[in-house]
């Protein structure tokens, strides 16, 4: 069966959107225009694709500094993200962020989080909150194969479930955390699906690299927390195609394994499935040109946006927009 | 006005904010059905329901985080970690999430959210129950601070935490939740960030927080009788902290002591003494002295406690040397 | 099979020692002369007992402030012990530490920490210093059911198969977690145990009121860690007789639950076993005996020891036995 | 003398110690194979082999507790913590078991143990990867902090800070370990609690830390050309402080001024000017003044960052301004 093909060319659309973002911040990172830091989700995109298809538009996504692609799927605006990573005026936290922290409240965005876990039990918390608001939200928190090995992690699985919290973790297991291979620093095979009975919770364990799976994955998650029948724990594998971040050629990676894997690229293959499963390819390559063009667009509009201001500088630390400590 | 202890002031406060305001949520570990192990919550669950009042798994880094979730989605959440030394255990979830999203975010979230915690000495608990931590919070931008020193205060300023739209980490001396003291009847909320002056001198400001304020008083009673006539300022609001009433005392008596629970290296009485050798050094006229318990873990038995923090005798004695 | 008759009286002569010492803790409590706090293991010997007779001299222990059993076990003076919760000069730490922090190194009483979880690693670094020095030694952590729901609880174990540290992890499972009971706040009926597998380990899952069993699960695992197999995490049921610390009197637990819980007393048990296994009923009664006079001496001279001194209150900070921090 | 750079230092005083002394491991996230983040121990791996020198899970609770375990039975462990903002995540194990667990257990155990971390802005990386948190450790009684403002020193007070009984905080500043500078060759082991005297002036000191120092070094050559002659000191060690040299230098100019790149609050600037208003007050010829980061997280973009830091020109136009 499968999505119908107005949700498979939606998660085509993100997904190419998302590839072709990440392509540019690389791009304009390479450029010198990028003066932090970036973790580019290259390779992750059916992930955050399949969810945020899935999710409805008051749901909650949480996710880490690797969340350019997650922040944009609930429809951020392009523009804002490139210039948050230009550290530009235009910029989605205007130049306070970076990189790191893109945030869209507007957008169910609520935030990168940029400390290993620290999120989980803040996702946790946002699906409490629906949960006693009664509001059918749902929170979805993504994180890396690496994070399942800190203490938030454990501490937040446990109170969702013992509290039956409508939230779906999601484990992107991309094999490394930066350039340690996870199997030499996690006891089981599986990080996060081996792990579920731990709290009760089913193992699932999904190709990450398969929209339509990560579609169906989240569908099912999500109208299970939305019941109220609790949390899930996912494990999508999956597979970074660059670096952790700016300026990591990825060198300690098996030349083998890189080949295997890019040779999975989940928008090639999806691609290859809708056109032989009859979408036109005109209709493809539209969606092609037409995330180029976004992408073109955006980054213009950042590049020309005016530096972030030093005047923010003492703003917004206080609901008043001041950052007074004193009388 | 009625009379409560502490602990009964506090319980009084979150009731009183609970009734006012259906998005307040109180949770922690042992508060709902036992009440709180310093007892400061108890009959909350009886009066709101094991939804709003809910026990917690002991998982403080979830227990802050899920309160800052919710506090991002609608809810105001009030926490409680048992005792402050445990901030430790989620100390990242309070300086490096709770502090510091609504900054990075540039206001897109706010934080209303409370997390009430028993501090200090007295008790002899030993070095990992019995640290007074407020100035780790003060450290931190983005943080409110509180920590007062009577029942009515205790109700009045957790009330006002409760309402503010920002972060607010309230203090909760062990040593004080047994005092008696008039509250207010009715709803009774206070300021954030107003000092209070409760003694006016002649020669000498002596600022003092929570636990110290009744030593800072009697000390003052002490140096009275030795001639020497002592303001003391109860600080109440480290952040925000009321400069204006601390410096103008100060400038009055030219002569600044602070009284401090928490060991001696980069306290609050240093915060304030810096602030005013830069910003009142020409009315100064005599060194300012800081009173604090010495840079080392708390012992546990009871001399060694008791020795170890300000006493009025130690007060009293640092005083009338530095003003000779 | 089970232990032969010198170990089980051993184990016997133990359990009634730390019985008696605990109960004339209560009525020292009772009499005011202890100041601060105390957490007693009334009820939970045979877990102390049983690892503390399979364990070699230069084994470590680690445990938590309800450690006076664990801490003499080991045995560390009784006196001293005593002297600590008095706050008095002769106590194991002169005043410093209290009840909640007995340790005696000299025993391989590595410390009773305060903090729910926190020695857990630390534990997992002696047993790693004891794998590199190959020194051959073991460290034993012992551990409540509600210290399974903390971070530094997932951080250890794992880190702990993954360098296969010579270290077993004893969860004493007495069903509350201070005031409130285990499955109101667990994801999972056996905290431990249904969590072993998270870590690629063996559930076990054993009677801790039981000598005989928790002497040979110590033994087993014991053997496992010392000849280089790795860590083992036990789960041991049993009950607390009295309150979480001083002053409480437990009406929250279910009268049923704890009638049938007190019928199941490890030292009765043991005892009528003993017995029933041929053992001299005068031999018994010689150790009771001689534990209660145990304890009376030590209560005497903890009694009449002078005051912790005030002059220590700056001293051993730092290893140069002061606490300057400034010339 | 050879010419390295902060980071080269940073590894070669970790080998130098290593090769000498058979009980110092190394442990940390990416430390060994990728040499870390910030590459400040490449070389190790290889030199000192996969037990001596090892990669840890994202695990910093078990990662100190493992190293203060290790450090109780025998073995010197130096910690990576990779960025200091993460030492939130491990506050406890800090805090509360390795600064504490001498104390009260009397001295039965030492902690001769290092935790490495870098810290500080300047690499536009936003609030929760930029903080500098030395004053986090000041304020803890039980542990030393050490913070060195050049190859040489890095080099030689971690070799200091390794060889030292107790523990030490080590903080690395981000934003230097790009320097350069000469090391001495051969064994080089500093001596920690010890200031460093950069320049004599007469008009006024300049106290500075780390990052801060080279800054209020160029800050004093155009304060010299504005008739200001300043002395700097480099304090290297908040603990052990050296308050003797620092209290010395600020009798003989009168005038005190402390460069801080932390937030404004409770930092080891209003720890050393409440020291010198207490102990030289009467030598004081005006108002101790503060320059810091504003007491808000750190922005990331490049042209905020680079603003809410201390700069040079904040520095000599603040002395300038007091000194008039
Ligand atoms: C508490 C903490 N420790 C360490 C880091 C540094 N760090 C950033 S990303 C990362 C690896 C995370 O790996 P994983 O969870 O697999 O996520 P991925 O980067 O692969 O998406 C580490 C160690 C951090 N940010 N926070
Ligand atoms: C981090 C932390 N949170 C809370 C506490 C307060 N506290 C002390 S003991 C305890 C209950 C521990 O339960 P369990 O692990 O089952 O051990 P038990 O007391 O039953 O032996 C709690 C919550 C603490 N000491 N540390
Ligand atoms: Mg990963
Ligand atoms: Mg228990």
């Amino acid at each position: 069966m499968g999505p119908d093909d107005k949700t498979r060319l939606k998660l085509y659309q993100l997904m190419v959107e998302l590839r072709d973002f990440e392509q540019r911040a690389y791009d304009v990172f390479m450029e010198n225009l990028i003066k932090g830091t970036s973790h580019l989700a290259l390779g992750q995109e059916a992930i955050a694709a399949g969810f945020a298809v899935a999710m409805r538009k008051d749901d909650y996504t949480f996710c880490t500094y690797r969340g350019h692609g997650h922040t944009l799927a609930r429809g951020a605006s392009m523009a804002a993200a490139m210039g948050e990573l230009l550290g530009r005026s235009n910029g989605m936290l205007h130049g306070k962020g970076g990189s790191m922290h893109l945030t869209d409240v507007t957008r169910g965005a609520m935030g990168s989080y940029a400390i290993v876990g620290a999120h989980m039990p803040i996702a946790a918390g946002a699906a409490w909150s629906a949960q006693v608001r009664k509001s059918g939200q749902v929170a979805v928190c993504f994180f890396g194969d690496g994070t399942t090995n800190i203490g938030a992690f454990h501490e937040t699985l446990n109170l969702a479930v013992v509290w039956k919290l409508p939230v779906v973790f999601v484990c992107e297991n991309n094999r490394y955390m930066e350039y340690t291979p996870i199997e030499s620093v996690t006891a089981v095979e599986h990080p996060a699906a081996d792990r579920a009975a731990a709290y009760g919770l089913e193992a699932i364990l999904v190709d990450g690299n398969d929209a339509d799976v990560m579609y169906e994955t989240a569908s099912r998650t999500i109208a299970r927390a939305r019941s109220g029948e609790g949390p899930s724990l996912v494990e999508a594998l999956t597979y970074r195609h660059g670096g952790h971040s700016r300026g990591d050629p990825a060198s300690y990676r098996p030349k083998e394994e890189v080949r295997e894997w890019m040779s999975r690229d989940p928008i090639k293959q999806y691609r290859e499935r809708l056109a032989s499963g009859g979408i036109d390819e005109a209709m493809l390559r539209k969606i092609d040109d037409d995330a180029r063009q976004k992408v073109d667009l955006a980054t213009e509009e950042a590049r020309n946006a005016p530096p972030a201001r030093i005047e923010d500088i003492e703003s917004q630390v206080w609901s008043d927009g001041g950052s007074a400590w004193r009388n | 006005m009625a009379e409560l202890t502490f602990r009964e002031a506090v319980a009084a406060g979150i009731a009183q904010e609970m009734e006012r305001d259906p998005t307040v949520y109180f949770i922690g570990e042992d508060v709902a059905a036992a009440g709180g192990v310093f007892k400061a919550t108890v009959g909350l669950l009886d009066k709101f329901g094991a939804e709003r009042v809910r026990d917690t798994p002991i998982s403080e880094q979830a227990i802050v985080g899920a309160a800052m979730g919710a506090a991002m989605t609608g809810l105001r959440p009030i926490v409680e970690i048992m005792f402050s030394d445990f901030l430790a255990t989620c100390w990242d979830m309070i300086a490096n999430q709770v502090a510091k999203t609504r900054y990075m975010t540039d206001g897109q979230v706010s934080l209303p959210l409370v997390i009430r915690t028993a501090n200090g000495g007295g008790s002899r608990f030993g070095a990992q129950h019995s640290q007074s931590l407020e100035n780790w919070a003060m450290a931190v931008p983005g943080l409110k601070v509180v920590a007062p020193s009577t029942p009515a205060d205790a109700k009045g300023l957790l009330a006002a935490a409760i309402r503010d739209p920002d972060p607010v980490l309230f203090f909760e001396q062990k040593s004080l939740y047994g005092i008696k003291g008039e509250v207010p009847d009715g709803e009774h909320v206070e300021k954030l960030g107003t000092a209070r002056v409760l003694r006016e001198g002649k020669h000498c400001t002596i600022v003092a927080l929570a636990a110290m304020v009744p030593r800072a008083l009697a000390a003052a009673g002490e140096l009275d009788s030795l001639g020497i006539d002592a303001t003391v300022v109860d600080v109440r609001s480290l952040v925000p902290l009321d400069t204006r009433t601390i410096l103008r005392e100060v400038r009055k008596t030219g002569r600044l002591f602070t009284v401090e629970e928490n060991p001696r290296l980069c306290g609050w009485g240093a915060e304030i003494v810096s602030i005013a050798a830069e910003e009142c050094f020409d009315d100064l006229d005599g060194p300012m002295v800081r009173i604090t318990t010495p840079h080392v873990p708390l012992p546990a038995a009871q001399p060694m406690e008791d020795e170890a923090m300000p006493t009025v005798a130690r007060i009293v004695d640092t005083v009338k040397r530095a003003m000779r």
